[in-house]
């Protein structure tokens, strides 16, 4: 089977998913969630195929797909693989049973509808990930929404109204300000060079004037940026956090956060690299902040989703710093960090919500002394704490670490260059690392130690559906922490692609494309 | 797999089989396998001792696997062996496996015994990581994991929120100086590209100077040796890690892991060679640690508190000689202190096992008959610790003043006379702490008087090993050996004609010390009453150990907490951000208000609306067509 | 003249066509009773569907006539037998907004009148007035706008779907 | 002024009717005939452009405009049915629900 056949399978058993469940009668519950899982991991299983086909030494696309679509506007049906999203596609696969799984005691209200949505769920992200094409991204982007929102909202805790509205707001108001400057940024390739096209490949040959490429990094910056979230743009998050199901948080710190750092990676700079070159300061400027502020506030919250839902501002604020350095190592230590983040934050996730089942509360203070009642599980809670933490031999680790000595080494070359801000501001976030072990140790020592304190106790330890689920994530988080190359080796391209592409002078503008159009190249 | 790798992977196996299934095959299991694993990584070392002295004392070298490649920069695992590597390795796998030894009679009765002992090997794993490491960043990995060892074995009885508060506070303050450690490590790698650390000290002492600045660095990296070692202003977890059970203390707090800080400014001895800033600051923290702590240590009732100051201090010991460019001699102290203290350690843990748990020494005294091994042992290690010839400690504290007092890279007599003030100290700290324990007629409760026994062989006999080593391990001169890597300072010539007088003079001091603790604690201790009595003030604020963690909470703990809180959490979340965001929608909402009204619901009207926008809409359209 | 005026029947009968279509709208508004106004409807459309005759689009004009008259007003007369239009009677004929209306109705012809005038040209230069026939209709219906025509078929599926459920909704209803 | 001319008069004619007697009409019956008015106004008006130009595109719209007023109807109709039953009247007037 070629590998574009197998990406497209991969793209599309959701849906088949999506409509085999859609079909079964009403009651059956029992054999939806087998279904959903059976898919889920085949799923899993052929995307794994096509990490091990992808060829880390071929530049651009792989497994690729090209569909003419609206010919009119330049639209296709363009999908791929490439080093930019290979990594994501495996996660967002690999959660997918994760998440399945991990729902199957805590959702027992319209079950069908529930693994209906989160089919739906996990074809709009992988379609957003591997769309080649602005249009048909966008279309994926904001297919997004609309199953969280309803996950959200129907499966939710008791302000989930409020969360669910401030949640489509945010991402509303940042996807329509994307929309329009998709609008204007195609239109002005097709002003420019005559060619109309969305494909990634020709927004890329063009440079902008550079009062355009403002706005419309600003816009594309604003709308990824509300989905990273950076501070301050952020407050949907706790909320949406709290009051979301455990498979949604899983779903929505897993996956759904990336779409905003895999926004600026693939889009948002790229496009528009001398906006992003004066932007830097401010841009890495708000990483900090939001890798401190994230930090401090995860110090002081009583509810214990809250807490991993602000370690995620902080941790994604890594992910940030690490692209806007344009340093290698940075870059990959950013893309390594959103994996790392993906696993450790749902795995934290799939663990409150274990825990939730339990004892019916998510106040910290309720909780002590799990250790000794509940051994197994505080096993797989301390793994992922200091995962979270980021501590050596896990995935935190290698995308700290990179991020950071990527920015440092970005700092420290703009210091000699006469300029020390970026070097101050990769001093400030090493303190996030000491922050991180504060809160995540906080949040750990009431949790697991001390007395013995479980509302609604006596409680079971872990069951061996639980395990599996906690020891996937662990072994994950730690071939991530103890061998990363594997994963690095396939990246490489991918982010020196994009440091060149942000930071080396492309012909001036404006440019006309040479070549054929990508249609044509495609056949 | 070369032998290094399999030095380091042993302990790693023995955490992986005792953490998995330790529970279910039983203590005599655990106790083989977690015991087992550390000896034969001892006799590897050995090997690699002996393979090193046979290559003509060529550093061995080996690349276990790429951890990662970015670009031209290549991330490896990879390790070194050479004369510095092989003392810390033999000390940290020699001293490791007799404490782990020690522990199977210690740690008996606990329940979580296999966990204890897959903690411990997991310790032994990382510094294994650490000391072994060739480049910056395999003994970082070793650095945190040794942390993230430390913080679960401090919070080892976890049900008692105080010990995982205390493994809390160490690895945070370990992690303070960890980010100073990554910072340093970053400016090196952004300077000179690699993280490999022969090749950083060979550009160090290479002729061109590297693109940053030598003291930069070297105060970076000692920022993150003050937090393991334990130095001014990180040391204040150190005390609080003797939550911990006590084996853990003599390993962990006191032998190997805490010497990393020291290992690390003598690995890096090509930086701070050419580091002066680095080397005096060095020097000065070094000092005022030593004195500082020997002060509080003087006021501690706890013995495991007093044995935790004595370490802090004696680190600071350490850290003065690296200070004035005596890399040797600071190894040797680790070495001897490797002994000495563990010694100690573990003869604590050995009278508070005979005391049932008791840890104060006011409530003890006269254990010296009843427990004779852990006494005689306890004595030993309690004179090579002062100082008194020819034990242990003796050598290589007196090499330490010596070089504070003469070395042409930053000795001086102010610096002698504090170190010698504390040596002074040392001595009187620590036999008060013995006088107190196993002299005088008995304080503690008649049941608990009757309970005290000697502890179970596997126990005493590490005792008695340790005593040995601390008794002889200073005839051994690691200096010397360790000369052709790390050379000794020149002296000053000034200072030649007073070498005798300081080896003398601190045999006095030792002696002073000891007489001194006699004079006071003899008989009933009234003297040291009186004393008490006439300085209250003083000795509330050494009791209170000055009172700093009280200021620290203070200057950084609450002021974190308020800021998270009201000005971040209160102020700006829910204020100004989330304000501002609900005032937007009420007023969107109250404009829908207004807007709401023309839904009148009477359809004719919106017809007519339609016919109105129609007319309006054609008359534009012909006006403006 | 009466050659003239046989020359110019079909462009007179257009006219009284179109002129009888007009008076029978007008009738619908002033009109009181449902079933007048539908009957003046039926008038106007079918006088309509003979202006498409006139005009030579045969097969317009025969489903004007077949749908619109044959289906729709139909429908339409059912309804207004079966429901009672008694009350009617009672109330007023006209909404609150008749003179708006009726304002509006004068602004709206005024505005549709002016725009006619200054732009409409006569019959559209090069054009042949000459008539299609049905088989170029057809090609055209189900060759280029393929994609129109089904979406009526969708269309009128969805509308059937309706009406179902709002029948079934009524059934329901009467059974609560 | 042509035929094409007289007859775009009279469908503009149809259509503005049409409009009133949706605002001035009471009964849903008569309003709902009005707006099949509107319909013809517009068809009447596609198809004399149809003629005029002699192309088939016009009356392919017309064909569309038939079936969207037959599928009103049959959505109407019920709806009109459902309403009357409800609130025993036909006046729109007191069909109003929505308000906001």
């Amino acid at each position: 089977m070629a590998d574009s056949t197998i990406l497209s399978l991969v793209l599309y058993l959701p849906v088949a998913g999506f409509l085999a469940i859609a079909a079964l009668p009403a009651g059956r519950d029992a054999l939806v969630r087998a279904l959903t899982l059976g898919a889920m991991l085949v799923q899993f299983a052929l995307s794994l195929v096509l990490y091990a086909h992808f060829d880390p030494a071929v530049p651009g696309l792989q497994a690729s797909t090209q569909v003419a679509w609206i010919p009119a506007w330049g639209v296709t049906y363009y999908i791929g693989l490439d080093g930019y999203n290979i990594l994501l596609v495996l996660l967002t696969t690999f959660l997918g049973p994760l998440v399945t799984a991990g729902a199957f005691s805590a959702i027992t209200k319209d079950v069908k509808l529930f693994y209906a949505m989160v089919f739906l769920i996990q074809f709009a992200m992988l379609g957003t990930f591997v769309a080649q094409d602005l249009f048909l991204f966008y279309l994926f982007w904001e297919t997004m929404l609309i199953p969280m929102f309803l996950l959200i909202g129907i499966w939710g805790g008791e302000r989930r109204i409020y969360a669910t509205i401030k949640f489509f707001l945010y991402t509303a108001f940042g996807s329509i300000l994307m929309l329009a400057a998709v609008i204007y940024l195609v239109y002005s390739l097709q002003q420019t060079t005559g060619v109309i096209s969305f494909a990634f490949a020709d927004l890329y040959k063009v440079r902008l004037p550079l009062e355009a490429q403002k706005w419309l990094l600003a816009a594309f910056a604003l709308s990824f940026a509300i989905k990273v979230p950076m501070v301050p743009f952020h407050t949907w998050l706790p909320d949406a956090h709290v009051e979301a199901p455990t498979a949604g948080s899983v779903i929505l710190a897993g996956v759904l956060l990336k779409m905003g750092t895999y926004g600026f990676l693939k889009l948002g700079f790229p496009l528009f690299p001398d906006a992003t070159l004066l932007a830097t300061p401010i841009l890495s400027t708000l990483a900090v902040v939001s890798i401190v502020y994230g930090a401090c506030l995860a110090l002081v919250q009583n509810d214990i989703k809250k807490i991993i839902a602000y370690s995620s501002i902080s941790h994604l604020g890594y992910v940030m710093l690490g692209l806007v350095s344009l340093d290698l190592l940075g870059i990959q230590g950013a893309i390594v960090q959103m994996v790392s983040h993906g696993l450790v934050a749902a795995g934290l996730f799939l663990m409150v919500g274990m825990i939730y089942e339990r004892c019916h509360t998510r106040e910290l203070a309720a909780y002590g002394g799990l250790a000794k009642v509940l051994p197994v599980y505080s096993v797989f809670f301390m793994i992922l704490t200091l995962a979270s933490v980021g501590l050596p031999t896990t995935s935190g680790f290698t995308g700290e670490f990179l991020a950071l000595l990527g920015a440092f080494n970005a700092g420290w070359r703009q210091w000699q260059g006469g300029s020390i801000y970026a070097l101050i501001v990769a001093g400030v976030a090493v303190t996030g690392v000491v922050l991180g072990a504060l809160y995540m140790l906080r949040f750990a020592q009431h949790f697991l130690f001390g007395a013995e304190r479980v509302p609604h106790g006596p409680v079971a330890d872990l069951n061996l559906r639980e395990v599996s689920i906690l020891a996937a994530l662990a072994a994950a988080v730690f071939w991530l922490g103890l061998f990363p190359d594997s994963a690095m080796k396939r990246t490489e391209l991918a982010a020196r692609e994009y440091q060149q592409l942000v930071s080396a002078p492309r012909t001036p503008a404006p440019t006309r494309l040479t070549g054929t159009p990508p249609l044509e190249a495609a056949r | 797999m070369g032998l290094l790798t399999l030095i380091v992977l042993l302990p790693l196996l023995g955490f992986l089989v005792n953490g998995l299934a330790g529970n279910r095959l039983g203590k005599r299991f655990v106790s083989v396998v977690g015991c087992g694993l550390p000896a034969i990584a001892f006799a590897v070392t050995v090997k690699c001792f002996l393979d090193l002295q046979a290559g003509g004392w060529a550093p061995l070298a080996e690349t276990a696997y790429a951890w990662a490649v970015v670009g031209q920069s290549s991330f490896e695992i990879a390790f070194w062996f050479d004369r510095l590597t092989a003392v810390m390795a033999l000390v940290v796998t020699g001293v490791g496996t007799l404490i782990h030894i020690y522990s199977i009679g210690y740690m008996h009765e606990d329940k979580s015994y296999a966990r204890y002992f897959a903690y411990l090997n997991l310790f032994l794993f990382f510094m294994l990581l650490l000391v072994l490491g060739k480049s910056l960043l395999v003994l970082f990995v070793g650095w945190e994991g040794v942390g993230l060892a430390s913080y679960l074995l401090i919070g080892f009885w976890f049900g008692d929120m105080e010990k995982a508060a205390a493994g809390k506070k160490a690895f945070v303050f370990n992690r303070i100086g960890d980010a100073g450690f990554l910072l340093g490590m970053f400016a090196i790698y952004s300077a000179l590209g690699t993280f490999d650390m022969p090749a950083i000290n060979a550009a160090f002492m290479g002729a061109s100077t590297p693109a940053v600045s030598a003291s930069l660095v070297g105060i970076l990296l000692f920022i993150g040796a003050t937090g393991k070692s334990a130095q001014i202003p990180l040391y204040v977890w150190l005390p609080d890690a003797m939550a911990g059970p006590t084996p853990v203390s003599a390993l962990i707090h006191a032998a190997t892991m805490v010497t990393a800080g020291v290992y690390l400014v003598a690995r890096m001895s090509g930086i701070y060679l050419h580091a002066p800033e680095a080397s005096t600051i060095i020097a000065a923290v070094g000092a005022l640690t030593a004195l500082m702590a020997a002060t509080i240590a003087i006021a501690q009732d706890d013995i495991k508190k007093v044995l935790a100051y004595s370490t802090v201090s004696q680190l600071g010991f350490m850290f003065v000689a690296l200070g004035v460019g005596a890399y040797g001699v600071a190894i040797f102290h680790v070495y001897t202190h490797a002994f000495f203290k563990a010694c100690l350690f573990l003869g604590a843990g050995s009278v508070i096992h005979a005391m049932s748990g008791e840890q104060d020494i006011k409530k003890m005294g006269g254990l010296g008959r009843k427990i004779p091994i852990t006494f005689v042992t306890f004595a030993v290690a309690t004179a090579a610790i002062s100082g008194i010839p020819p034990l242990a400690g003796f050598f290589s504290k007196d090499e330490i003043l010596w070089y504070a007092l003469a070395s042409g890279r930053g000795g001086s007599v102010l610096l002698f006379a504090v170190m010698a003030f504390t040596a002074l100290l040392t001595a009187f700290y620590m036999f008060r702490l013995f006088w107190l324990t196993f002299m005088g007629a008995p304080r503690m409760a008649k049941e608990v008087e009757h309970h005290v026994h000697e502890s179970p062989a596997s126990m005493t006999g590490v005792l008695v090993v340790l005593a040995v080593l601390s008794a002889v391990g200073g005839f051994l001169s690691i200096p010397h050996f360790l000369e052709p890597m790390l050379p000794l300072p020149e002296t000053m010539a000034a200072m030649q004609p007073y070498h005798y007088w300081v080896m003398g003079g601190s045999i006095a001091i030792a002696a002073t010390g000891l007489a001194g603790a006699i004079w006071f604690f003899a008989g009933d201790a009234s003297r040291a009453g009186a004393i008490r009595a006439g300085f209250a003030g003083v000795y509330r604020v050494l009791s209170n150990k000055y009172y700093i963690d009280e200021l620290y909470d203070r200057l950084f703990g609450r002021p974190l907490v308020w800021i998270s809180d009201a000005v971040f959490l209160r102020l700006g979340d829910r204020m100004i951000i989330d304000g501002t965001l609900n005032g937007l929608a009420s007023v969107a909402q109250r404009a829908a208000g207004r807007l709401s009204r023309v839904q009148t619901g009477s359809l004719h009207k919106y017809a007519f609306l339609v016919l109105v926008g129609m007319v309006a809409s054609f008359v534009w359209m012909w006006t403006h067509g | 003249m009466i050659r003239d005026f046989l020359a110019n029947l079909d462009t007179l009968l257009i006219y009284a066509f179109a002129a009888l279509a007009l008076a029978s709208a007008a009738a619908m508004l002033v009109l009181r009773t449902p079933m007048r106004v539908a009957l003046a409807l039926i008038t106007c459309m079918v006088s309509l569907g003979g202006v498409y005759g006139l005009l030579g689009v045969h097969f317009v004009a025969a489903f004007q006539v077949l749908i619109y008259v044959g289906a729709v007003m139909v429908f339409m007369v059912y309804a207004i037998m079966l429901l009672d239009p008694r009350d009617e009677a009672a109330t007023a004929r006209y909404s609150s907004l008749l003179w708006p209306g009726v304002f509006g109705f004068a602004l709206l012809a005024e505005a549709l009148a002016a725009g006619y005038w200054n732009d409409l040209p006569g019959a559209p230069r090069g054009a042949t007035g000459g008539s299609f026939d049905i088989a170029s209709f057809s090609s055209a219906f189900l060759s280029e706008y393929w994609l129109h025509f089904e979406l009526t078929s969708v269309l009128l599926l969805v509308a059937v779907v309706a009406a179902i459920a709002v029948i079934r909704e009524n059934r329901r209803s009467d059974r609560g | 002024m042509d035929k094409v001319q007289v007859l775009q008069f009279v469908a503009a004619a149809l259509f503005a009717l049409g409009l009133t007697g949706v605002v001035i009409r009471r009964n849903v019956l008569v309003m709902l005939m009005c707006m099949e008015l509107m319909l013809n106004g517009v068809n009447l008006s596609l198809v004399t452009f149809a003629h005029a130009m002699g192309s088939a595109v016009g009356a392919v719209l017309v064909f569309l405009i038939f079936v969207v007023a037959t599928a009103e109807i049959a959505v109407a109709i019920p709806i009109v049915l459902l309403l009357v039953r409800r609130k025993r009247t036909l006046d729109v007037g007191s069909f109003s629900d929505l308000k906001g």
